[in-house]
């Protein structure tokens, strides 16, 4: 093993030289409380703060005072659910949300049922798409939130974002959409698509882990998550972490200079590793909109086999890749999307995703092709069960 | 997260494959749960002569399955019977904790043949008095 | 002006060299999502965390699965409030606390009123003391938890934790303390001092800003406060700041090295400046405790003039200090702090405090007295007030 | 966070002191909100021929008071009742928006120094009909 293919990029990205740069200063140099005002230290963390605010609004055409700092994608899913949820919760307590969500969505939605909450999780088809007239009947009186990703993290699958802002708009719902894989993947305007609320995160643009961002629309009425201090306008306390918004601000800049050929390169090199699997292994199924997909996940089931086997298998040819299976979670269950879509638990569990960074050359894709056809042979060879003992 | 030996097994697995005509075949776990492990036993006089596996799961339950058939094979049935999980679990050098059904089904599935060769053979063999390979099969853990 | 004096370690701590050092590493070599068990990039950020995790418990003599990270002090406190309140609200909806606490903890308690919760808001001393008395008979039948701050921001003052955690134990009740001050100056054994949860966070140690931890005593009744993926054991979701918690480590690392040594050299320091100002400045008021105090802060109240002032002045002398005026923040209260401690309103207004490292110089320390001594009678100057028409 | 104008008469305040025998004195502010200014006015022939200052307060408080005496000096008592807070900011360049009550007590300092000289001299001054300088001064913003 001598080359590192990193193909993981949905679960975190290398943060990118330009960005540690960028930060290094803000450790040891300009070190001060962006809070601390009167004194130069202090002015000099906040203009940083404030610089990266706006290239990041700007970037989601919004408002520089629409855009907040979290401690990450998590914290900003947590603080939209809830902090509409307790804010509204006068006017309702039903939420709409999806199947196909992220943990940080869903566990959050089941918790709020303690405080009699309701939510309703909308299906999705084979495609991971959802129905917009499923969401239309699902709206009651006492809706006060809907909140649906705009493209999902293991199947890359993209939502008609503007049309269900739409939606929730003509019945006075807010929409909260968690957009930390499309960010950076997808051209997003929180103006045009009618968005009230946005979850991002830094380390999947390239940026470091623990840093996020919250788009809050004017008016939204939301109750702040983390109380103390007065940062971040009075909406999110606590001392901001200076040289990751930096470095935040720094990674958005990055891809916002290239963006539409950033995009199209990596579309390129989506559509050949997924032709490149199709042709050249038998028994295999996309998982995902075969379009309507982030430009750089690449998700496939491997019927007969496991996904875990396969990851290691891949570990040792140097490949980084992650798999539909919940295994090592301690939870046997295969992965809430893949059931979702209609995978059948055996085929699910067999499903590996790839998520390519502009890193990977046309080398790296027919590299992992032919050593994933050989771990898949291996493996079936090994396995039970066959074309004729189908599960 | 996998010790070396574990690595060994599932890198190169033994036994790995089936047993035309065996004298006792036994599955267990099922696509759900991400683990199934088909184990083949060729017996004669009570000595197990030859073991194979086919398994779809995890690392673990690949190099579990490999172990486990390492354990037994030469064995007469009386001892392979007593094959603990904790056993394959400790020949591997251990397993983690998530992963440690892996060698309850290695287990399961070894006395499901032995207890397919004690029904077919109309034997009974101490142990397996109150196994049922119908129940075994639908646990998840 | 030529040397800069940075006097706010309170506010924020310059971060260590050695670990920026550290930390640099996990940027763009070791990036992997330390959830990502079945690829070599990923087991490395989760030996990282693990080893992070072990020398933070370590020093708090905690055991390594009772040390959580978070983003911040902030998020710890809230945590520690909320998450108590809402998993316990059916044994009772009472809370205690102190007049003198953070924001992140007050703020936090006023929110909760929303649900039903009553806070008893403890009162102190002139030098910021609690009373153990008015503790006791605070105490309810439906008391589920007492938060006391271990060592106050402003004033220094060290509360008596030990004592505290007795009493809250023989109640049964939940015993938190915000030890994000008292960290790395004090010992701090959360064992033998009945802690059952404390909030820490890595830049006021010389660590990086943005994130925290908090101890949680095994068997303590708590809600997660951010849900979503299974991280820290599955109490506190959302991909680990890697880097962050490398240098959280790392600075707790090097603080344990010579633990006694610092915190001896920190009292000389601190004790050397306190009297400078005494003996050199008229109609000062030291606040906080004369002994159980933090061993880097100092902090004195002016009469006759406003802190704001004297801060401008500083930061043109090139010293960086803060003020008890929470003049900036909009608010033209002073701190709640020194109000609570009895300084009338004129009085706390004119308030600074010098928190020290060890960095500080005895040059430094004169160079502070002489300048606060021109500040302060340059101010008198201007002021309509003065010792015949005090406030 | 200050304009450079600000910092210019924050570090080198003008018309700094009082003036003894003043023609009218004017105080507004209190320690409880921590700005309080007092104004001394000189005044011949309703021109003001000398002003001074003593200001308790952060630094656009004592800028702005600064500011304020500059703007005033020499001018008419007509005039100089006109003074409005927002001149004092312009002067400034500018103030930060939790300071620009700061420019609002000098205002109302200045008024209130007048209004002690219309008391005084029996003078009735155009915009101080409704002045109320104990009204005023309870005020925290
Ligand atoms: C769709 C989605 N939402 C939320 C998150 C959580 O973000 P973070 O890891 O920054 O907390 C992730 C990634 O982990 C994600 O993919
Ligand atoms: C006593 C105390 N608690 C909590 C906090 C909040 O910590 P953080 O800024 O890391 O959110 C601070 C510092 O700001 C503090 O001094």
């Amino acid at each position: 093993m001598s080359k590192k293919i990193y193909l993981d990029n949905a679960a975190t990205t290398k943060v990118r030289k330009e960005v540690v740069e960028e930060m290094i200063k803000y450790f040891d140099e300009f070190y001060g409380n962006p809070s601390s005002q009167l004194y130069e230290l202090g002015r000099k963390s906040k203009e940083a703060i404030e610089k990266s605010r706006k290239t990041i609004a700007d970037f989601i055409n919004a408002d520089e005072k629409e855009f907040y700092f979290t401690g990450g994608g998590s914290e900003s899913d947590n603080w939209a659910i809830k902090g509409v949820a307790f804010a509204n919760m006068k006017k309702g307590k039903h939420i709409i949300t999806t199947k196909i969500e992220h943990h940080a969505i869903l566990h959050t939605c089941e918790y709020l049922e303690k405080f009699g909450f309701e939510t309703t999780y909308l299906d999705v088809d084979q495609y991971g798409m959802i129905d917009l007239e499923q969401l239309k009947v699902s709206i009651r009186p006492d809706t006060i939130l809907i909140s649906i990703m705009y493209a999902n993290n293991e199947i890359g699958t993209i939502q008609p974002i503007e049309q269900i802002g739409e939606i929730a708009h003509e019945h006075g719902i807010i929409f909260h959409t968690d957009a930390v894989q499309a960010m950076g993947a997808v051209k997003i305007d929180v103006k045009k698509q009618h968005i009230d609320l946005m979850s991002m995160s830094a380390h999947k643009v390239g940026g470091p882990k623990g840093i996020g961002g919250m788009y809050i629309r004017k008016g939204v009425k939301i109750d702040n998550f983390i109380h103390g201090g007065g940062q971040e306008r009075g909406k999110r306390a606590g001392t901001e972490g200076v040289q990751n918004i930096v470095g935040f601000g720094k990674a958005v800049e990055l891809i916002n200079k290239n963006f539409d050929k950033h995009v199209e390169a990596l579309t390129l090199k989506r559509n050949k590793l997924i032709e490149g699997i199709k042709s050249n292994i038998e028994d295999v199924i996309l998982n995902g909109h075969p379009t309507m997909r982030l430009p750089n996940n690449v998700n496939f089931s491997y019927k007969y086999v496991e996904g875990e086997s396969i990851l290691l298998l891949l570990d040792m040819e140097g490949i980084a890749a992650s798999s539909g299976s919940a295994c090592t979670s301690g939870s046997l269950d295969p992965s809430h999307v893949l059931l979702a879509t209609g995978l059948d638990h055996g085929t699910a569990h067999g499903s590996i995703r790839f998520t390519l960074s502009e890193e990977i050359t046309d080398e790296d894709i027919e590299f992992v092709v032919e050593t994933m056809k050989s771990i898949i042979e291996k493996l079936r060879k090994i396995s039970p069960l066959n074309k004729n003992n189908a599960m | 997260m996998y010790t070396e030996t574990v690595m060994d097994h599932f890198k190169n697995p033994r036994n790995v494959g089936n047993i035309e005509n065996a004298d006792g075949v036994g599955q267990v776990g099922n696509a759900k749960c991400g683990d199934i492990m088909k184990i083949y036993l060729k017996i004669n006089d009570d000595i197990i002569e030859d073991v194979k596996f086919e398994t779809f799961g995890c690392g673990s339950a690949i190099a579990s399955s490999s172990m486990a058939t390492e354990l037994i094979k030469g064995k007469n049935i009386n001892e392979a019977v007593e094959l603990s999980n904790k056993a394959v679990v400790e020949a591997l050098g251990g397993l983690p904790p998530v992963k440690v059904h892996c060698s309850v089904l290695a287990e399961q599935a070894i006395k499901s043949a032995l207890y397919d060769y004690a029904q077919r053979t109309n034997k009974v063999i101490k142990g397996l008095e109150n196994f049922n390979p119908e129940e075994e099969e639908h646990s998840c853990h």
